[in-house]
């Protein structure tokens, strides 16, 4: 009797299969699309770069200490521009890593329940504001804040863009930490209060470097954030191609020049229009090694708790 | 026959010998978590340097009673006691609010049922107590934590890779890695809270030997689901049900005679 | 379907377009739809010359590589001046010591040989006090930047690099009002409408007069050479679309009144009628031969056009 | 007897330790003021020049050259047609994506290779994604610069947001429920669809609700792909009068964002616009402050309602 | 006396009368966690229409084993069976590479040692079997959740409530939930994990009732760390040690004459 059922059952099952299977295939294809998407963003820069990387030469590229592609006497010294984009990104992260960090070790272990309830999504709306109306607010009331402390300081400046810029990635750092100190298992907390610890000791000896590996990857988020942020920039640095490692000065960097060519909307073809590409993988290849770094650290220092 | 099983490992053990000294006593402790009462009026003596087995069910509210000890409970909000937990010989109330938990728990300390290390070395794990408790100098702790290494039975196992991360310890190792940290602070009251509930058979051997070795040194005070081992390890035990102190006494009395039907059902296996 | 005139091009130019599309979509009770993009000069013709946009807007005449682009994808234009610009160069109101400046001096300051080395003042004019210069210009990629280098320096695209640039001219405002070392050049437009906060320098012309830049002096052909004027392109193929035509017949009879509304500087009426004719001509190309010219004045301009 | 009963030495020690603990707690606070005054200050003086702006014909008016008449209209429609273009492509690929990762994948390198690449996704500058779209949605697809290739980029951009939230979402289920339905016989399609998307729906919805209050503010790759400046029209309705009652042409319709517009009054010479710059920087605010604030009560809600 | 625990509930209970027809048999069954041999070499028979129980210490494997008769180790990648496992009267291998899991898995079901309710209503939960299993009538849909719900003794509590969220049943009544949702699709044999461990007392008893009653129905196979109950509830019980079968049999011969030193040695508590 058993073999009689079997074969309805067995078309029954063959269908069942090959429909899984196909909803798999298509669930796969969307997994796979992130990578098209980098894949894309790659070919789209290398293709254009390899153009430009014909008439400018790698060693000029990086070793030029002048940054004038769209001027008369070009130079192509892309130095100009990451000075630039890490001068501004220590001056945010300088902001941003500590604040965040405290925040973040403030609210999982120190404030109350309702406290971090309400700051944590409040918090998080910092990230949602639109850069632009941050690039205006460092630009028309950090900076003339800023100058009434040194009014040395020209009216552009990588310090209030930076420090703007801090202040937009703090929820980044801070949201992500708290999470993986949250995600620290009670016990290990009880561990540390039963041994007649306080909350500081408890927070700074045993839930961060439990958390480590979480808190790493807020860092680098936030770093990535850094390096990639561009309106604020745009409108508050100052697009001055400037080889300074001076928070103090104006300067351009590659994410700015970039809109500022963008807008501009050369002809295709130019070298002038090649160098965005140039520039964008530049910054594409830094990111990819932060996070390469990240993910290596995370790898590394995996909790297990 | 296998059926004498909890009472022949209770009255093949030697008696407490010594006079019974109070250590702590809870008396009319209730506790809330936010509005639910799990702990209901209880009364309880620890005796110093005895081993006191608390069993029952579960969720009948031994962790709870045991976390009252060292106000485990504070770090969360909304718990509230009632009653009160006199520590002697200085006969101060536990519970009290004006007395500071840390204080508490610096005298007291506690193993949990899963092993807890800290992601941190052997030798830091155990010294963490010490540096809490502001001792700075090498030398002093380098010999406080052998110390209570060789107390905890793991000093032989661990003695060449203090400086190795302790997740890298057995399971069994672990716990004794928890207790020799208890330990190392020279607490006045050892609370252990199903400590070898996460154990195989072995590693719980090796606990329960340690606890009946510890005994002269620091009073115990043990939550356990299994009978059997409180019969092993305990002087007095203790049996709760739905929050409440059922019955209480030397655990061989309580094991062979108990006065209550509710702990004999619960000691013949009728329920649990 | 749908009848969209579509526009991109230099953000110098908008605004008047800007003006023109809003009464023109108001005049037509919406049935025209006109949209204006702002992608600079060089990005409109190049939309321009790929057949993308109806019409361009441009800060400078078109150029040779854009006429090869636009002759190559077989597109045909007519250029129509809309209006004058004044570039103006402007410093903050605190600077007491800039009365005027001659276009000699504009070159030493800006050329590209100044930077790192003409840093301070004192540098341009030994009288000048010895406080570094903060300089303040639109984006190299921009129309204003290329006429202002060549009008200056004497070639287009040659300048210094070490100056703070922006798309925004309003940036740029704001940075000279700010800094009391600052010097800076944009449109006319921004400097009337923050008069307050900044100050115009009067520019030296050839016959050696020292001009601030207005309405008066731009008709009158004495501020030069930093008054330039702009353009639309139209292309031939989209005019054979009854909308196109009718906002460009629109923009040529309403060009003078709205150019003045935004700050510009209107051409004679003359100048729109002579355009108009050319539309109706069909009179292609350009009067510029492709090459940026400096100096050119209204007068001038009209000369020209009669000429087509 | 060193460390537990010298009381006196204990308490001093304790109130030493516990002067850390104040001091952290004041760090604590001040940072969290840090943030949240920025936010405060951010707000009060972009509602102090933009709420005397707001009223009712700010938002049915069409951009203009006159700053009293300038409204958002088309900006805002523009948003909301961009936004769901947006929530269609980006929830079914990231939920897909984060389903598969978390249900689906095997464990090999292609897997790895997806994971590493969500975290870098997350990581990649925006304006990079606007080179990506314009290479690939605005020629080589030849979307032009419309509403679908401006919702495909921010769908893109904020992909890894939403896959970040799916996985987050389905691993807070526990194994239990998985293995419950899967002892019943389920397929695991239908443990998915059944089970896994039901009950993570709210903190997916949380992620996507996040990930668009981040993409409707995003300037720089709508910029980059080239969205209008002027327009003042709406595009055509997706709602017909006769069937199909569908249309979709409004996603070739040229648009402009909130954002752009925004961007584009704050580069007006006259002071007026800077205001509505304020306003429509307000109504932004609000607008992704309403969005998040919706998150919250969805994810309070969800933890309130679930407890596993 | 109260130490006379296991043998007493024991002997009271009637011998499964009925003649003996094996339903499932495991043979060389080995399972390996990755590179982890969970299981090693087990031999066991499961009697139609009886209750077996799979006792032994914490960590012995009792789960692994069970677990993989509805071959619930597929749904995580690394693991592997060696060995088979036998389901008569059609006499095939449920380990068989060509045998569907899920096949397997609609024929028997399984009974979770926490209560697992889906975040659906009470109807929906114990429909859900039916309804992967292509059944879309609501008429025979109704009828059949209210005869599992009858079987598993949930009717009369939950009969006014059918559709409110399963959550807010109590942790005994969720547990009966699981057990109706299991009976609602007719397995051939039922398979418990510890299923009253996260349970109180009397929501046990109702639970160990329910499985004596079902086994009239169907053929149960039963985890427990609960001697007594195995004691209680089983008419087979198998003792395991580290992945091995130490001894399988009669649950009255084997708990009251252990063949095995191991076995007597659990059942007497002398460790566990
Ligand atoms: N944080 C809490 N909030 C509310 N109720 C709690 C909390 N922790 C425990 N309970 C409840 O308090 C009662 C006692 O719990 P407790 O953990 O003390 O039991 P237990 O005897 O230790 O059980 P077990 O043997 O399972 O560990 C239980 O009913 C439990 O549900
Ligand atoms: N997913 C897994 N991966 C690797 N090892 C596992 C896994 N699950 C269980 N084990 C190991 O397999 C062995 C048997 O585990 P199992 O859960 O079957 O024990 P058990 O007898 O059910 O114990 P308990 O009474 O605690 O439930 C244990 O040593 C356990 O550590
Ligand atoms: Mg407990
Ligand atoms: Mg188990």
């Amino acid at each position: 009797m058993f073999t009689q059922a079997q074969s309805p059952r067995l078309a029954q099952r063959r269908a069942r299969v090959l429909k899984e299977r196909a909803i798999e295939m298509v669930l796969f294809l969307a997994a796979l699309v992130s990578v098209f998407t980098t894949v894309g963003i790659v070919y789209i820069l290398v293709k254009e770069s390899v153009v430009f990387f014909q008439q400018v030469s790698i060693v000029a590229f990086l070793t030029d200490t002048q940054w004038t592609p769209l001027f008369d006497d070009q130079h192509f010294g892309i130095m100009v521009l990451l000075s630039g984009t890490l001068t501004s990104s220590v001056v945010a992260l300088a902001i941003a890593i500590p604040l965040g960090t405290i925040i973040a070790i403030y609210l999982s272990e120190f404030a109350p329940f309702k406290l971090r309830e309400i700051a944590k999504p409040f918090l998080e709306l910092l990230a949602g504001v639109p850069t632009i109306v941050y690039g205006f607010f460092a630009l028309l009331f950090v900076t003339p804040i800023l100058q009434w402390f040194y009014p040395e300081l020209p009216g552009f400046n990588l310090l209030s863009a930076g420090i703007v810029m801090g202040v937009m990635i703090i929820p980044y750092v801070s949201s992500i930490s708290e999470d993986a100190m949250r995600a620290v298992p009670m016990n290990l907390r009880e561990g540390s209060y039963a041994m007649g610890a306080t909350r500081f000791q408890t927070a700074v000896k045993v839930v961060v470097p439990a958390a480590f590996s979480g808190i790493a990857s807020a860092y680098i988020l936030g770093i990535s954030r850094a390096v990639g942020e561009t309106m604020i920039l745009a409108v508050a640095a100052g697009m001055q191609p400037n080889l300074t490692f001076n928070p103090l000065e104006p300067a351009a960097t590659i994410t700015s020049y970039i809109v500022q060519v963008a807008l501009g909307d050369l002809p295709h073809g130019s070298i002038g229009y090649q160098t965005i590409f140039a520039a964008g993988l530049t910054l594409m290849l830094f990111t990819f090694a932060c996070n390469i770094a990240g993910h290596v650290l995370r790898k590394r220092f995996r909790e297990t708790y | 026959m296998a059926t004498v099983s909890v009472a022949s490992s209770v009255e093949s053990r030697p008696q407490p010998s010594a006079p019974l000294v109070p250590k702590v006593k809870a008396s009319g402790l209730s506790f809330y978590y936010g509005a639910f009462r799990a702990l209901k009026e209880l009364d309880l003596v620890v005796h110093e340097n005895c081993v006191t087995a608390l069993i029952g069910p579960s969720g009948c509210g031994k962790s709870t009673f045991l976390r009252c000890f060292n106000r485990m409970h504070d770090l969360y909000p909304g718990n509230r006691y009632e009653g009160e937990i006199r520590l002697y010989p200085d006969d101060i109330n536990l519970l009290a609010p004006g007395v500071d938990p840390i204080e508490v728990r610096m005298r007291l300390s506690m193993v949990f049922q899963k092993p807890n290390p800290f992601p941190k070395s052997i030798f830091e794990n155990v010294a963490y107590g010490l540096r809490v408790r502001g001792e700075r100098s090498g030398r002093t702790l380098e010999g406080k934590v052998e110390a209570a290494l060789r107390d905890a039975a793991l000093w032989s196992e661990v003695k060449d890779r203090l400086h190795q991360l302790a997740f890298n310890l057995s399971g069994g190792q672990q716990q004794r890695l928890c207790i020799a940290r208890a330990l190392a602070t020279d607490p006045e009251l050892m609370l252990f809270d199903e400590p070898t509930s996460s154990l195989d058979p072995i590693a719980t051997a090796s606990i329960e030997e340690l606890i009946a070795d510890l005994k002269k040194k620091v009073t115990i005070l043990i939550v356990t689901h299994n009978m059997q081992q409180a019969a092993r390890v305990s002087d007095f035990t203790a049996y709760m049900y739905l929050g409440q102190l059922i019955e209480f006494g030397r655990t061989d009395e309580l094991f062979i005679k108990p006065k209550n039907k509710q702990t004999e059902d619960y000691i013949t296996g009728r329920f649990g | 379907a749908q009848q969209i005139v579509k526009i991109d091009g230099s953000s110098t130019v908008y605004p008047v377009t800007e003006a023109v599309a809003e009464d023109f979509q108001k005049a037509k009770k919406n049935a025209i739809k006109v949209t204006v993009g702002i992608s600079g000069t060089g990005g409109g013709f190049k939309k321009f010359c790929r057949g993308e946009t109806d019409i361009s807007n441009a800060s400078r005449p078109i150029l040779k590589s854009e006429m090869v682009e636009c002759a190559k994808a077989g597109i045909e234009y007519i250029e129509l001046p809309v209006a004058f610009d004044a570039l103006t160069v402007v410093i903050n109101p605190k600077n007491t010591f800039i009365k005027q400046l001659t276009v000699a001096e504009l070159k030493k300051i800006w050329e590209p040989g100044a930077q790192n080395k003409v840093m301070k003042w004192k540098d341009v004019n030994a009288q000048w006090p010895d406080q570094p210069m903060k300089l303040f210009g639109p984006g190299a990629d921009s129309g204003t930047f290329d006429y202002f280098t060549e009008a200056v320096v004497g070639k287009s695209k040659s300048s210094r690099g070490d100056f703070t640039a922006s798309e925004d001219d309003n940036v740029l405002v704001q940075g000279v009002s700010r800094d009391v070392n600052g010097l800076g050049y944009f449109g006319y437009a921004y400097y009337v409408e923050n008069k307050d906060k900044l100050k115009a320098v009067p520019i030296v012309n050839e016959k050696g007069q020292a001009v601030l830049p207005s309405l008066d002096a731009v008709i009158a052909g004495t501020y030069t050479p930093l008054a330039r004027p702009i353009f639309i392109y139209v292309s031939a193929k989209s005019l054979a679309k009854p909308e196109v035509k009718e906002f460009v017949q629109y923009y040529m009879t309403h060009g003078a009144k709205l150019s003045k509304e935004v700050k510009y500087v209107p051409l004679p009426d003359k100048a729109y009628a002579v355009s108009w004719e050319h539309v109706m001509k069909g009179k292609k190309g350009t009067v510029f031969g492709g090459t940026a010219e400096v100096g050119v004045t209204i007068e001038e301009l009209l000369k020209r056009e009669a000429k087509l | 007897m060193p460390y537990a009963r010298d009381l006196k030495s204990i308490r001093r020690l304790i109130a030493a330790h516990k002067r850390w603990d104040l001091v952290f707690a004041c760090c604590g606070v001040l940072a969290l003021m840090v943030g949240l005054l920025t936010f405060i200050a951010l707000f009060v003086d972009m509602a102090i020049d933009g709420v005397p702006r707001l009223n009712w014909d700010f938002f049915t008016n069409f951009p203009s050259r006159h700053a009293a008449q300038a409204g958002i209209l088309s900006a805002w429609v523009g948003s909301c047609l961009v936004m769901l273009v947006t929530a269609f492509v980006a929830v079914p690929l990231g939920v897909g994506a984060g389903l598969y990762l978390e249900e689906y994948a095997p464990k090999n390198w292609v897997t790895d290779v997806i994971e590493i690449n969500v975290t870098n996704l997350a990581g990649v500058p925006s304006i990079v994604y606007g080179l990506l779209a314009l290479g690939v949605f605005v020629y080589q697809f030849g979307f032009g610069q419309s509403i679908l290739s401006a919702g495909f980029t921010l769908a893109l951009l904020i992909l890894p947001v939403v896959i970040v939230a799916t996985r987050e979402a389905i691993r807070s289920i526990p194994v239990g429920i998985r293995e419950a339905a899967y002892a019943l016989g389920a397929t695991q399609w239908q443990v998915c669809k059944d089970h896994i998307i039901p009950y993570s729906s709210a903190g997916i919805l949380t992620g996507v609700i996040i990930g668009m209050a981040r993409a409707i503010g995003e300037t720089a790759p709508v910029i980059t792909i080239g969205a209008l400046t002027f327009i003042a029209f709406l595009p055509p309705s997706p709602i017909k009068a006769e069937p199909p009652f569908l249309s979709f042409e409004w996603l070739t319709s040229p648009f402009t964002v909130m954002p752009i517009q925004m961007f584009n009054w704050t580069s007006r010479p006259e002071a007026a616009f800077l205001q509505n710059a304020a306003a429509a920087g307000f109504v932004l605010v609000l607008l992704t402050l309403a969005m998040n604030g919706f998150a919250i009560w969805l994810r309070y809600r969800l933890r309130k309602n679930i407890k596993w």
